[in-house]
C-alpha cells in the first residue's frame, strides 16, 4: 500500500463501504431484506453504476447523452450470450470483457462524429444511436432477435454487484478529481475557453464518453445475469430516460447525489408498485413536481467528502 | 412634480441586497446620469424601473402613477423605454424588424413611419444595413440599433444603460451627441454610465451610486468638480 | 407447502402488463382473471375466500421478475396467473421454481416458453398452444384445405410474430408451397402502405399476417383498399371484436385464422361467460380474457383438489384434466396443453364456421 | 416505376402527418428551446378528443376538428403554464425531464381513463380513391396533404408577417429585451403553445380518421420522428419542418420498398445523425456560429 | 530583435462580409502591441484567427517556435495554445462554477504528465504532479493578488477580479504570446490603473509578447510600444503611439478630433 493512499479520508470511505456491505449482507441473510426487497436492492446497485457513469458524461463533462441504454444493451447481450455458452463466472468475465471491447468500439464510432454537437442535438443524436443498436440487436441471429435471450443463469451475486458498484464509483470519482477530470469540467463550463486553455476538447469528451460506456456495459452485464431474461425492448430510450432521471433527480455533477437518487428511485418504485395502473401517472407527476420545486435535484452539486469533513474539523480545532 | 420619482427602493437577489434604499428623481426635460463602479447596482436600478426585476420595498412613481407593481408592458405603454446594457438586439431578425420591435405597442402608422425616418437620419449606418441580420452587426452598430429601437417607441423617458460600453472613442462622442440631441428634441433621459467624464459633461444632474446606495448627488458640473468623484471615477 | 382449511382466505397473484406498450393484453387478461375470482367468491360451494393481489410489470421482463418475487415472497400467493406476453412470463418461471409457487400463463405462446433446457420449469404452466403448433396448422390449412401455393407473410417484429413466421414458412415450403416475400413491422405501427405496395404484385394467392389484431386490422384494411384481394390467414392474435372494427366488416371476407376461442356454436358456458363479462366491463371479452378466465379457474380447481399450496398444488395442476371455454385439455411433458387448433372463417367480419386442424397429421 | 410512384404517394401521406406534428414541435422548440416530449401526446389527445366527439356526440368531421384543435390548444397552454413556466430559467435538462414527466402523465392518465385498447373512429371522411395513371390515391391522402400545406402557409404567414409572429421571434431570442419592448412574454409563449398544440390536435384527428386506430401511446414514436423531422429541416424553420416531415416519411417508405422494413426506423435515426454531422443547423436552419 | 509572429495577407469572410481583409503584420519578441480600431473593424475576429477559433479564408500565420517557423492558420485552438499562445476574451469566459484555483489548474493542463489511467488508478505520478500543479497555481494567484480568493467560485468574483483571473489563467499556460481582448472594458479608472500595472509587471517577469485590443486610449497610448489600427477589416496604420496620434486617417476613422 502506498503512503499517499493511507489517509483518514480514504480510511473512512473504506470503512463506510465495508460496513454497508456487511450490514446489507446480514440483513439479507437473516431475511429482514426478503427476496423481493433484495431484487430491489440488486436493482439499486445496478442503477448506481448506470447513474454514476451517466453523471460522468452529463454532469461532469456536460455532454447531454440520451444513449446510455444502448451501451447497457451491448453489455447485457455480450454477457448474456457468453454466459449461456459458458454458464459460470469465467463466462461472465469473458462476456464483460467482450462487452467492454464492443462498447468501446461503438462509443468511439458514436462519439467522434456526434460529440461536436451540442445540447439537445447531441441528446437526439445519441438517442438515435442507441435506437440503432437496439434495432440491430432485434434483428440479429445471435441475439435471438425480438424474443431475446432466456434462461440466463443468475450469476450476479451481491458481493460481485457491490464490488462492481464501488469500483465504478471509484473510477468516476478518481477521474473527476484529476487533470483529465478538470479538463472535462472545463468543457462543461465553456468549451471555447477550454480549448483556448490548450485542452483537446474532443479527446476528453471521447474519454468521458468511453468510460461512461464501459461502466454502462458492465451494468448491462450484471443486469443480464440477474433477471434470467433479456429482450431488446428493455433497452429503449425509456431506459435511457430512467437513468437520466436518476442523474438529474440527484443533482448533476455530484456522485453522492447519483447514488442517493438511485436508492431513492429504487424505493419510490417499491412504493409505487402498490399502485399498479396509476403508478406511471404518479411517477410523471412526481417528476414534474420535483423539477419545479427542486430543479437542481435533491443534493444539487453537493458532494459527501470525508476529506473536506476532516479538513473542516482540523480548522475548527486549530 | 418630478417625472420619475423613486423613494427608498430596495431590491434583493435571493439573499443579496443589490439596492439598499435608493431615492432619486428625474424631472421632465432633464438628462440625469447615474454613475458608479461595477456592481454598484446601476443595472439593477434600471431593470427595476422597467419592471424586469422584482422590487422588495419602496416606491416608484412615473408620471404620478405608481409603477412598483406594473408589468413591463404597461410601463412601456406609459412612455418609459430602456436601452438595456449589452445591446440585447434580436439576432435572427433583420435590422428593420428590430427597429419595428421597438414600435411594438404603437398603432399610429404614420407616427411610426415618421420616427423610422428620423432614426435612419440619426444612424445612417443602420440604413445601409436595413435588411441584414442584426447579428452580423459589430458592437458599435448593435449599440446604435438598440438605441434606434428604443426611440421607435417614442418614449417620454428613455433609460440608457451604459451606451458607451466597448465603443470606439469616436463613437462614444457620437453617441453622447445623439443623446443630447434626443434630449433636446423633448425626451427625458436617465443615463447609466461607466464613462463618468462624458456622462457628467452632458448631464443636468447626476447621482453617484456605491454598493446599492446613493452616496452623492448634484448637478453634473458640481460632481465633475468634486474631488471624491474625480479620484474614484475620473482617474484624476 | 401449507395446508389449507375450508373458509381460509387464499391469495392469488395477478402479474400483468397493466401499463406500457402491451397494456391492452394485460388489461384484458386482468379482467378475465378478476371475473373468474369474483364468480368463485360468489359461489357458495367454494371452499376458500380468494383475494387477488395485482402487480403491474409494465411489460418489462425484469419488472416482471420482481413483481413475481413480490407476489410469491411478500404476499405469499398460492399461485400466479399471468403475465400475458411470453417474455414477461418466462422471466417469472425461475422465481416460481425457487419459491415453489405455480405460475399459469394464459398466453405465453412462444416456442419452448416453459422449457428450461430439456425439461420444463417445474412450476411453470401455460394453457395456450404454442406458436409452432398454430403456425404449422395455418400453413397446412392454407396449402391443403384452401389449395394456396404462393404466400406472402407480414409479421410483427416480436417473439410472437417472428416465431409464427418461422414455422409457417417451414411448413408451407415443406408442403410444396412458396413464400414469395416476408415483411415486418413494429407493434403500434399504423402505416403499412409501403409494405403493401411492395408485396401486392408478387403474385401471391395468400397473405399470412403474423401479428395481433390491433395492427392486423389495419393491415387488412389497407391491403384491401389497395386492391389486394387474396386470401388472408392469421393466428390467434386476430381474436378480438376489434379486428372487425379496425379492418372494416366489408374487408373481412376470405379470411381465416387459428384460435382457441370462438363464439361460433358457443357452448352454454361460453355464452354465460360472454354475458357476465359484458355486463361487468361494458365490453365483449376477447381470447385473452377467455384464456385467463380458464387459467384462473384451472388454478382454483387445482387448489380445491389439492387443499394445499406448493408442491401439492403444482402436482394437482400438472395432473389436471381441465374443461374450459377454450377447450378441454391435459398438460403434456412440456407443461403445455394438448389442444386442437380451431380455424375460423370470417364472412363480413363475422365468424361463420370453425374447423379443427391438426398440423401433425 | 409504377411501384415507385405509388410508394412516393405512400411516403408523402405518411410524411404529411410527421410534418404536421413537426410544425408544432418546431415552434415550441423555437421559442423556449425545449424538446417538448409531451407534444406527441397532445397529438394523441387530439385523436381521443375527436374520437369522443364523433362517437358519443355524433358530430361530423369539421366540428370534431375544430373542437379538438381548441381542446389541444388549451391543454397545451395549461401544460405550459403549470409545468414549464416555473422552469423557464432552469437548465435544459431539468426542463426536458419535466416534459418527460408531463408526457408520462398524459399517456398514462389517458390509458387509465380510456383503457389501453385501441379505438376506432366512425366513418367521417370518404374512403374513396381515384387513379392517377397506375397510381392509386385516396381522397383522405389528398385531404391530409392539402391540410398540411395550408396550415404550413398560414403558420409561416403568422410567424413572419404578423405582430404576434414577430413577438414570438423576439421572445425566442431574448426574453428580457422583448419585455422591454412592451411584449407580454407569457402571453406570447402561451400563444405559441396554443398554436403548436392545436396543430398537433389536427394531426391527431387526421391520423385517427386515416388509419382508423388510436391508442394512448400512439404519440410516442411519431412524436420522436416529428422532432427528428424538425431537426432535419432546421429547428425553428416552418418550411423546414414541412420538408423534414415529408423527407422522413418518404425515406421510411423507400427503405421498406427497396430495402427491408426491419430497418425503416433505423434509417430515420441514420438520417438524423448524418444531417446533424453534415449540417448541424438542419436543411433550412441558419448556421449561427457562436460569436467569441 | 527577433520576429515571433508573422501574419501575411490574412483574410476572413463571413458570407459576403469581409471581416478581416488582407491583413499583414509582424510582431517581435517581447513587444507590447496595441490593436485599435472602430467597432466592427475586425479586431476580435483577428484574434480569433490567430488563436484558431476561426479558420482563415486565406493568408498565412507563422509562429516562430525555437527558430522554426510553424504555419498555425487553421490549426485547432488547443494546438495553437500548446505552442505557447494564450488569450483572454472580450466577454469574460471563465469556468464559472469552478473555483479560482481550478480555473488556473485547467490552464496548466499541457504541463501535467499523467494520463487518464494514472488518474483512475491513483498512481504515484498522480500525487506528484497534482502537488506540483497546486503549488504552481497558488504561486500564480499570489502574483495577481487572487490568492485569498482561491476557493471562491469564479462566478462569485466581482467583475474586475474576474478580468484579473482571466489573465492569471492565461498566464498559467506559460505562453510566449498573450492576446488581451479589451481587458479594461467596464473598469473604472482606478481599476484600469491597477490593470495597467499588472500587465507591465507580468510582461517583464515572464518575457511575454503582448497584443491587446482596447478602446481606452489613455491605457493604449500609455503602455503600448507599437499600435496597429484596423478599419473595416483593413490595416490602415501602424506605428508608435505618437505616430498614430498624428495619423490623419486614424484620427478621422477612429480617434475623433480631440485627442
Ligand atoms: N441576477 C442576479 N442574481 C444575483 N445577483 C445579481 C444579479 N444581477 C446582479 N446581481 C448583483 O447585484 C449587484 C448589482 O449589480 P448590477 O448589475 O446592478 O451592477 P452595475 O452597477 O450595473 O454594474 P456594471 O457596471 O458591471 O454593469 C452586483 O453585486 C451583482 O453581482
Ligand atoms: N461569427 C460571425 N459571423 C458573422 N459575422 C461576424 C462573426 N464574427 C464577427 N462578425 C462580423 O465581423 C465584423 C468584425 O467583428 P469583430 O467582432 O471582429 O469587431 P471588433 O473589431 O472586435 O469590434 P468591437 O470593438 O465592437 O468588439 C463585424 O461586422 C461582425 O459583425
Ligand atoms: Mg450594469
Ligand atoms: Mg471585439
Amino acid at each position: 500500500m502506498r503512503k499517499e493512499l493511507l489517509n483518514k479520508a480514504n480510511f473512512a470511505w473504506l470503512l463506510l463501504s465495508v460496513v454497508s456491505f456487511v450490514v446489507l449482507t446480514i440483513l439479507m441473510k437473516v431475511g429482514i431484506i426478503g427476496s423481493y426487497y433484495s431484487i430491489t436492492l440488486y436493482n439499486i446497485f445496478i442503477n448506481i453504476i448506470l447513474a454514476v457513469s451517466l453523471n460522468l458524461v452529463i454532469g461532469v463533462c456536460g455532454q447531454f447523452s440520451l444513449g446510455h441504454a444502448g451501451f447497457m444493451c451491448i453489455g447485457a447481450y455480450c454477457a448474456g450470450i457468453m454466459v449461456k455458452m459458458m454458464p459460470n463466472m469465467t463466462g461472465l468475465v469473458i462476456g464483460v470483457l467482450i462487452g467492454f471491447v464492443l462498447s468501446t468500439i461503438v462509443a468511439l464510432i458514436v462519439s467522434i462524429p456526434t460529440l461536436r454537437l451540442k445540447g439537445d442535438y447531441l441528446a437526439i443524436a445519441t438517442l438515435g444511436f442507441a435506437e440503432i443498436v437496439r434495432i440491430l440487436v432485434q434483428n440479429m441471429e445471435i441475439t435471438n432477435g425480438a424474443a431475446g435471450l432466456n434462461g440466463i443463469p443468475k450469476l450476479t451475486t451481491f458481493p460481485l454487484l457491490f464490488v462492481c458498484a464501488v469500483i465504478s464509483i471509484l473510477v468516476v470519482c478518481n477521474f473527476t478529481h484529476s487533470a483529465p477530470g478538470r479538463a472535462c469540467l472545463s468543457i462543461r463550463e465553456d468549451e471555447i475557453a477550454s480549448e483556448a486553455m490548450g485542452i483537446n476538447t474532443t479527446k476528453y469528451k471521447v474519454i468521458a464518453f468511453v468510460i461512461g460506456a464501459l461502466l454502462a456495459s458492465l451494468a448491462g452485464a450484471l443486469f443480464a445475469c440477474n433477471f434470467y431474461v433479456i429482450k431488446p425492448d428493455q433497452f429503449t430510450f425509456n431506459k435511457s430516460i430512467d437513468i437520466l432521471v436518476m442523474v438529474v433527480f440527484g443533482g448533476m455533477g455530484s456522485m453522492t447525489s447519483s447514488v442517493l437518487a438511485a436508492v431513492a428511485i429504487g424505493i419510490i418504485n417499491v412504493v409505487l408498485a402498490n399502485f399498479s395502473e396509476i403508478r406511471m401517472i404518479i411517477y410523471g407527476l412526481a417528476l414534474v413536481g420535483i423539477m419545479i420545486f427542486k430543479p437542481t435535484g435533491i443534493l444539487g452539486t453537493k458532494e459527501l467528502s470525508f476529506k473536506k469533513l476532516f479538513d473542516k474539523r482540523k480548522e475548527k480545532s486549530a | 412634480m418630478a417625472m420619475l420619482e423613486i423613494k427608498d427602493l430596495h431590491v434583493h437577489y435571493g439573499v443579496i441586497e443589490a439596492l439598499k434604499g435608493i431615492s432619486l428623481e428625474v424631472n421632465e426635460g432633464e438628462i440625469v446620469a447615474l454613475i458608479g463602479a461595477n456592481g454598484a447596482g446601476k443595472t439593477t436600478m434600471m431593470q427595476s424601473i422597467s419592471g424586469i426585476v422584482k422590487k422588495s420595498a419602496g416606491e416608484i412613481n412615473f408620471l404620478n402613477e405608481s409603477i412598483m407593481k406594473a408589468n413591463p408592458k404597461h410601463i412601456v405603454e406609459m412612455g418609459l423605454t430602456q436601452v438595456p446594457e449589452g445591446r440585447r438586439i434580436f439576432t435572427g431578425m433583420s435590422v428593420y424588424e428590430n427597429l419595428m420591435m421597438g414600435a411594438f405597442l404603437r398603432k399610429d402608422k404614420d407616427g411610426i413611419k415618421h420616427d423610422y425616418e428620423k432614426v435612419c437620419e440619426q444612424f445612417p449606418i443602420l440604413k445601409e444595413r436595413m435588411n441584414q441580420d442584426a447579428s452580423t452587426l459589430s458592437g458599435g452598430e448593435q449599440q446604435m440599433l438598440a438605441m434606434g429601437r428604443a426611440l421607435m417607441a417614442k418614449p417620454k423617458l428613455l433609460l440608457l444603460d451604459e451606451p458607451s460600453m466597448g465603443l470606439a472613442p469616436i463613437l462614444v462622442k457620437e453617441i453622447f451627441n445623439i443623446i443630447e440631441e434626443i434630449n433636446k428634441s423633448g425626451t427625458t433621459v436617465l443615463l447609466v454610465e461607466q464613462n463618468a467624464k462624458m456622462a457628467l459633461s452632458i448631464a443636468h444632474r447626476a447621482y453617484v451610486l456605491e454598493t446599492g446606495k446613493v452616496v452623492m448627488s448634484g448637478t453634473g458640473e458640481e460632481l465633475a468638480k468634486s474631488s471624491d468623484v474625480q479620484k474614484a471615477y475620473l482617474g484624476g | 407447502s401449507t395446508e389449507l382449511k375450508e373458509g381460509d382466505t387464499v391469495k392469488i397473484g395477478l402479474n400483468y402488463e397493466l401499463s406500457g406498450a402491451v397494456a391492452s393484453y394485460g388489461q384484458a387478461e386482468y379482467k378475465g382473471a378478476s371475473l373468474a375470482i369474483k364468480q368463485y367468491n360468489a359461489n357458495k360451494d367454494s371452499k376458500y375466500k380468494i383475494k387477488a393481489v395485482k402487480m403491474d410489470n409494465k411489460g418489462d421482463a425484469s419488472e416482471s421478475t420482481s413483481a413475481a418475487t413480490k407476489l410469491m415472497t411478500e404476499d405469499g400467493v398460492a399461485f400466479v396467473v399471468g403475465p400475458a406476453t411470453s417474455g414477461a412470463s418466462i422471466a417469472t418461471y425461475p422465481v416460481a421454481d425457487q419459491n415453489q409457487v405455480p405460475v399459469i400463463s394464459p398466453s405465453a405462446t412462444q416456442v419452448d416458453a416453459t422449457m428450461n433446457g430439456d425439461s420444463p420449469y417445474e412450476y411453470a404452466f401455460r394453457i395456450c398452444f404454442e406458436d409452432s403448433y398454430q403456425g404449422k396448422a395455418m400453413a397446412k390449412f392454407g396449402y391443403e384445405n384452401l389449395g394456396k401455393k404462393k404466400a406472402v407473410i407480414i409479421n410483427e417484429v416480436s417473439d410472437y410474430g417472428k416465431g409464427l413466421t418461422k414455422v409457417f414458412t417451414q411448413k408451407f415450403e415443406d408442403l410444396g408451397g412458396e413464400v414469395v416475400a416476408t415483411e415486418s413491422y413494429n407493434a403500434k405501427d399504423t402505416d403499412f402502405a409501403g409494405i403493401i405496395t411492395k408485396v401486392k404484385d408478387k403474385g401471391a394467392d395468400v397473405l399470412f399476417i403474423a401479428g395481433y389484431y390491433s395492427e392486423a386490422g389495419l393491415i387488412i384494411k389497407q391491403a384491401r383498399e389497395a386492391g389486394m384481394d387474396c386470401t388472408i390467414l392469421g393466428a390467434d392474435g386476430f381474436e378480438s371484436e376489434k379486428l372487425a372494427e379496425l379492418a372494416g366488416k366489408e374487408n373481412l371476407n376470405n379470411c381465416y385464422y387459428s384460435t382457441a376461442y370462438t363464439t361460433v356454436n358457443a357452448s352454454d358456458d361460453l355464452t354465460a361467460f360472454v354475458d357476465a363479462y359484458t355486463k361487468e366491463y361494458g365490453e365483449a371479452p376477447n381470447m385473452f380474457s377467455a384464456l385467463t378466465y380458464d387459467a384462473t379457474n384451472l388454478g382454483l380447481q387445482a387448489l380445491e383438489k389439492a387443499g394445499k399450496t406448493g408442491a401439492d398444488l403444482q402436482k394437482a395442476i400438472a395432473d389436471a384434466k381441465f374443461e374450459g371455454l377454450t377447450g378441454s385439455f391435459t398438460f403434456d411433458k412440456t407443461h403445455s396443453p394438448k389442444k386442437s387448433v380451431l380455424v375460423v372463417n370470417l364472412v363480413d367480419g363475422v365468424q361463420t364456421e370453425a374447423v379443427s386442424v391438426d398440423p401433425n397429421k | 416505376m409504377t411501384a415507385f410512384l405509388q410508394q412516393l404517394v405512400n411516403g408523402l401521406s405518411l410524411g404529411s402527418i410527421y410534418a404536421l406534428i413537426a410544425l408544432g414541435y418546431t415552434m415550441v422548440y423555437g421559442i423556449i428551446k425545449l424538446i417538448n416530449f409531451a407534444h406527441g401526446d397532445i397529438y394523441m389527445l387530439g385523436a381521443y378528443c375527436a374520437f369522443l366527439i364523433t362517437t358519443y356526440c355524433g358530430l361530423g368531421f369539421i366540428p370534431a376538428l375544430l373542437i379538438s384543435m381548441v381542446f389541444c390548444g388549451v391543454v397545451g397552454v395549461l401544460i405550459e403554464r403549470i409545468a414549464y413556466k416555473p422552469l423557464r430559467h432552469a437548465t435544459r435538462i431539468t426542463a426536458l425531464i419535466t416534459a418527460i414527466g408531463v408526457s408520462y402523465v398524459l399517456e398514462y392518465a389517458t390509458q387509465y381513463i380510456m383503457g389501453s385498447e385501441v379505438r376506432t373512429y366512425p366513418k367521417l371522411l370518404t374512403s374513396a380513391s381515384f387513379h392517377l395513371g397506375p397510381v392509386t390515391i385516396t381522397m383522405q391522402q389528398v385531404y391530409i396533404f392539402v391540410i398540411t400545406v395550408i396550415l404550413m402557409i398560414v403558420l409561416q404567414f403568422i410567424v413572419q408577417k404578423t405582430k404576434m409572429g414577430r413577438a414570438m421571434r423576439a421572445v425566442s431570442v431574448d426574453e428580457d429585451a422583448a419585455r422591454l419592448m412592451g411584449i407580454d412574454v407569457d402571453k406570447t409563449i402561451s400563444f405559441t403553445f396554443l398554436l403548436g398544440s392545436a396543430l398537433a390536435g389536427v394531426a391527431g384527428v387526421l391520423v385517427g380518421i386515416y388509419y382508423n386506430s388510436i391508442n394512448p401511446l400512439m404519440g410516442m414514436t411519431p412524436g420522436l420522428k416529428a422532432f427528428i423531422a424538425a431537426v432535419f429541416g432546421g429547428i425553428g424553420s416552418i418550411p423546414g419542418a414541412m420538408i423534414g416531415g415529408l423527407f422522413i416519411g418518404i425515406a421510411e417508405t423507400m427503405v421498406t420498398a427497396y430495402g427491408s422494413s426491419l430497418y425503416k426506423d433505423a434509417i430515420v435515426y441514420i438520417i438524423l445523425i448524418l444531417i446533424l454531422i453534415l449540417k448541424p443547423a438542419g436543411l433550412l436552419g441558419k448556421n449561427v456560429r457562436e460569436k467569441v | 530583435m527577433k520576429t515571433i509572429l508573422n501574419v501575411k495577407n490574412l483574410t476572413k469572410n463571413f458570407g459576403g462580409l469581409c471581416a478581416v481583409s488582407n491583413v499583414s503584420m509582424t510582431i517581435n519578441e517581447g513587444e507590447l502591441i496595441g490593436l485599435i480600431g472602430p467597432n466592427g473593424a475586425g479586431k476580435t475576429t483577428l484574434f480569433n484567427l490567430l488563436t484558431g477559433v476561426y479558420e482563415p479564408s486565406s493568408g498565412l500565420i507563422e509562429l516562430m517556435d525555437q527558430n522554426k517557423s510553424i504555419q498555425i492558420g487553421g490549426l485547432k485552438p488547443y494546438k495553437i495554445t500548446n505552442l505557447g499562445v494564450a488569450r483572454t476574451f472580450q466577454n469574460i469566459r471563465l469556468f464559472k462554477s469552478m473555483t479560482v484555483l481550478e480555473n488556473v489548474k485547467v490552464a496548466m493542463h499541457k504541463n501535467i504528465r499523467y494520463g487518464t489511467l494514472a488518474a483512475i488508478l491513483r498512481l504515484p505520478t498522480y500525487y506528484k504532479e497534482e502537488k506540483w500543479v497546486e503549488e504552481k497555481a497558488e504561486e500564480l494567484l499570489k502574483e495577481v493578488g487572487l490568492y485569498s480568493l482561491r476557493n471562491e467560485l469564479a462566478t462569485n468574483l466581482p467583475y474586475g477580479k474576474q478580468r484579473r483571473l482571466e489573465i492569471a489563467r492565461a498566464l498559467a499556460i506559460q505562453p510566449k504570446i498573450l492576446y488581451l481582448d479589451e481587458p479594461a472594458a467596464g473598469m473604472n479608472p482606478q481599476e484600469t490603473k491597477e490593470l495597467t500595472e499588472l500587465i507591465d509587471h507580468i510582461r517583464e517577469k515572464y518575457k511575454l509578447t503582448v497584443i491587446l485590443i482596447e478602446h481606452d486610449m489613455s491605457l493604449v497610448m500609455k503602455i503600448c510600444e507599437r499600435i496597429y489600427v484596423l478599419n473595416y477589416g483593413k490595416m490602415i496604420a501602424n506605428g508608435t503611439p505618437e505616430e498614430i496620434k498624428q495619423n490623419e486617417f486614424v484620427v478621422k476613422a477612429y480617434l475623433g478630433e480631440e485627442i
